[in-house]
């Protein structure tokens, strides 16, 4: 394993210590628990946003924090999820009173963390809120599995809902547009190459020089199917297709009553896409792919989502929700209104996406 | 025939001890249908409640427990923290302010940590979770108070539902937590969290019976 | 080998088709000859700025095309220089009458091709400047070679000059602060893996598990020395204190006269930095090392700056000039001026950079 | 004693037969030193050229060796481009309006075209490029020149020279090019660039002779 680390135990916190100072003016670190969080919080009057989820993915979530998005992130180990502390003291470092809204990428480690911690912040008399995010189509059922897992419309949710929160949205608000959001996103991801996880120091999985995994996760987790290398154009076909062609999903979520204090079950639907949506289309590097050959995906997604009558009204290409240095690249479609493109369109300020401010 | 609070905190201190050694097999278990980490979550875990414990000895049994929950839940990450961690502040709730434990209070104890377990990861019986471990446990613990058995006979019988449910685990395909996306290719593997849980109840009556 | 990529001849065809489509608001592209240029080009009254290059550094330089940075970039086959026309095409096509600078990295086949469209584009009555980058403290003198490479400054220089270009900066002044700037920064790249170069269809070169190169170019030319594999504190001071130490830098260099229509000679003198110096501090993925590494490097960058008395008043971290896919960084120390800092900060909205705008 | 025309056009038709031939010997020599990719270069203009040849052959020698010029110039880009580009230029601009060509006139053609080559690349001799082939073959044809030699034998010693400038370009150290960067390391490998000037020369005997 050759990578630009120290000591292995420290990963993760040399990485935090260079983002503080890389940023002194946009972002604040704190140690023990950890979390990074808006130089400027809390931001009188602003719903305040927390996501946080295993290190490695950057620059989601750290990357993300600052003006237009995020007020708030908490980085675990590689991998592995943060602790309810983190979330906790940063709920309580960036609530101005409006409250805290939750934005949670479906992983059980990620659920049941973030689960206590808004129990720990209810308690403490914090308004919360917590939203699943959880569009990975290259996980069929949510019956017989933990459901679908959350990765690239994480990065637009934070995106768009970060936007709300700045224009004045309430917690309510916030909340309803986040699901909304997850509801109309869908992605999905494949790898060229493994990532290794510094505490493990080999590759989590091996593919052969002509073999590539699709329907991957972004922990190395394995993938939907294991088939001979392709073209950029078979392989974005394969894939657009999937998500375009994706039925209607339907699972039970658990989402936290602030009111009476307590977890109820949802029963939520995403629709399908259909013939004259209008999207905003994400193509991801999983780390280790340069930019130039999203380009070339771009291009050959741009012409599927036309034959099936999808209009790509914005985009994003490039390296956001990663998976360590793993090389491989994914795919994330989201219908988008008004309300999402006005969003979408306001101004961000963080390290890790920026335009007009 | 009661639990007294030294051997809740023998129990806790040879937790620590078993699962250390037992940190790469659990890993390595976690490793074949999930992300290769639960030994070093566990182990992580109950070195911080090792610290922890000095601390708290002078306390009840439930502060005991409640201080082991929230150190896990502080320190492990994962699916399994929050879930030993509200294991054993909900059993320490049930122990309010005891000193020492009948079999009784002692099941009593266990059964709200299960439930509080239960709760919060929603997995059922057949999901290939350490859920499979403790509702047989639990079965055993209370038809043993019903038959009230003394606390040795109570725990192992339970040990052994406990070493028997673990190894049930093998050909269940998981449908809860990160060994569900494998889908079948999870058939044929023991659940790590299964067999970390069988490795603390041994500890307990351990404790007990030492 | 693995890329998303479909037929090799196409490689860089199909990218620069998927820029297109991507951003058809900010860049259009033009084929045979190929160049990427402003989609409002040519900008009234405003100095053209054209760079180029072999393809496989990307975002540079086709993503550095729009407001306050590029007007067009014209892209060889990947690591091969491209050919006058592209330069000489580009040119007609965004010269608004104010003239047309060419910032060219300092490579044989770079230097030379630009040359020859500077020429082309004299004869045909269009002012020209031409500056050539060349910051790489890996290659030590300039007698006996071509020169130090022209690498990291190219970026900050096309950022720098593109903002006072828009600012309304005449030709000669371009001119002038782009040479300013060359002469200001230094940098210096190491490689923990090899690239792949499509047509080559195998590594350039071979690295053990254990092996990083250090000094490397970015077309995986050899760099200056392999040595063991180090932790990223080891190789950021090694590589820093070789920046931060670096002599005067004297060569000789061919500068365009637009009044003469000659070639001139002119020695040129980069002053080392000392105590009290502000710089743009640059961090660079190669391409496949992810921003996470760049940040553990960047932390102990500014602690050996600080060592020095030099003190990092603006930076920026990510892949922004790379080499395909390799694994690696690079770290590039500009001398900022008011006139630098301003510029630096000025707005600048192009797909590969952006802020203000 | 002339070159004509037709022999003009049949060295670049041959000499993008040869190079096409060398492609990979001339590219291998540059991945040692370079960055293998001037057989690719050469081989990518001189098919251009060849399919631009027809659409000239009926204008004058001159204008022929123009075209060849900006063929090149606009399709191998890295430095050969400019470089043999330049050369064929000048020469075709020293050549103009001529059907057929005296020894002088031919050398005159090719010092025109070493010349403008020197000029774009600035390479002395002994900094192991092509001009370390081009600088000793001209003093021998204008040695030849002055000793009357038939087209002949004036190409026929000019090629030997080449041969061996060729050759003598091993033990040099690059102080110019790619290769520059590799210092010693340069030494001890044939400069590509030298090996195609070499054909390229070889190639004008051939036609001539033939
Ligand atoms: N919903 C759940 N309910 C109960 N136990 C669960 C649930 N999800 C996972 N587990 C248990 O957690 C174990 C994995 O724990 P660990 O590896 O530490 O966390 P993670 O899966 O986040 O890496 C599994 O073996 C399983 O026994
Ligand atoms: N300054 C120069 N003057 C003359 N010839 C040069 C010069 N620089 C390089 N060359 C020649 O160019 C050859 C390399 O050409 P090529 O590989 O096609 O271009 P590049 O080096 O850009 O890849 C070298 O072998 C050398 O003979
Ligand atoms: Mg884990
Ligand atoms: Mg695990
Ligand atoms: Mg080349
Ligand atoms: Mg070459």
């Amino acid at each position: 394993m050759k990578k630009l680390i120290n000591a292995i135990p420290d990963v993760v916190k040399e990485q935090l210590e260079g983002m503080a100072v890389a940023h002194p003016d946009a972002v604040k670190v704190h140690f023990e628990p950890n979390y990074i969080y808006r130089a400027d919080a809390p931001v009188a009057g602003k719903v305040a946003l927390i996501s946080g989820g295993g290190s490695g993915h950057e620059p989601m979530h750290g990357g993300f924090v600052g003006m237009g998005m995020l007020d708030a992130a908490c980085p675990g180990e590689v991998f592995t999820s943060p602790t309810p502390d983190q979330m906790y003291e940063a709920a309580k470092a960036v609530n101005s009173g409006a409250g805290v809204l939750f934005i949670v990428k479906n992983y059980t480690g990620d659920v049941l963390n973030f689960e206590t911690a808004a129990e720990l912040a209810h308690a403490d008399g914090i308004p919360v809120q917590s939203i699943l995010i959880d569009d990975d189509v290259a996980v069929k059922d949510s019956l017989y599995t933990a459901g679908r897992r959350g990765v690239g419309t994480t990065v637009l949710a934070e995106k768009i809902v970060g936007a709300a929160a700045e224009a004045g949205y309430n917690l309510e608000q916030c909340a309803d547009l986040c699901r909304k959001v997850n509801s109309y996103g869908r992605s999905m991801g494949m790898a060229l190459t493994s990532c290794t996880v510094p505490a493990a120091g080999k590759p989590t999985f091996e593919l052969g020089e002509d073999e590539i995994e699709i329907g991957i996760g972004i922990h190395g987790e394995p993938g939907q199917k294991r088939i001979p290398m392709a073209t950029a154009d078979e392989i974005t076909t394969m894939m657009a297709e999937e998500i375009l062609t994706d039925g209607a999903y339907t699972r039970v979520v658990r989402e936290w009553d602030a009111e009476a204090g307590e977890w109820v079950e949802k029963t939520l639907v995403d629709e399908p896409f259909k013939s004259g949506d209008q999207v905003i289309a994400f193509v991801n590097s999983m780390g280790g792919t340069p930019v130039s050959e999203l380009y070339a995906v771009y291009g050959k997604l741009a012409e599927v989502c036309e034959a099936h009558g999808v209009t790509i009204a914005r985009n994003l290409i490039g390296p956001y929700i990663t998976s360590l240095e793993m090389q491989g690249m994914s795919i994330t479609l989201l219908k988008a209104d008004d309300e999402i493109l006005k969003f979408w369109d306001a101004p961000v300020n963080t390290p890790g996406l920026r335009w007009g401010a | 025939m009661t639990v007294t609070k030294d051997e809740i905190v023998r129990w806790l201190e040879q937790t620590a001890t078993v699962l250390h050694e037992n940190k790469d097999y659990l890993t390595q278990l976690d490793s074949a249908i999930g992300d290769a980490d639960h030994g070093t979550n566990m182990d992580r875990g109950f070195t911080k409640v090792v610290e922890k414990l000095p601390t708290v000895t002078d306390k009840d049994i439930g502060n005991i427990l409640k201080t082991v929950g929230m150190t896990l839940i502080s320190s492990v990450g994962g699916a399994s923290g929050p879930l030993y961690g509200t294991f054993y502040m909900r059993g320490g709730m049930a122990a309010d302010a005891k000193e020492e434990m009948t079999n009784e209070e002692l099941v009593a104890m266990l059964q709200a940590g299960v439930d509080g377990l239960i709760q919060r990861g929603r997995a059922q019986i057949g999901d290939k979770t350490m859920v499979d471990v403790w509702l047989p446990v639990m079965d055993s613990l209370n038809a043993g108070l019903a038959d009230s058995k003394d606390t040795n006979t109570l725990l192992t019988d339970a040990v052994a539902v406990a070493e028997q449910s673990m190894k049930d685990t093998i050909p269940m395909q998981a449908k809860k937590g990160r060994a569900s996306y494998l889908g079948e290719r999870s058939i044929g593997h023991q659940d790590p969290g299964a067999t970390s849980s069988y490795l603390i109840l041994n500890e307990l009556l351990q404790a007990v019976a030492g």
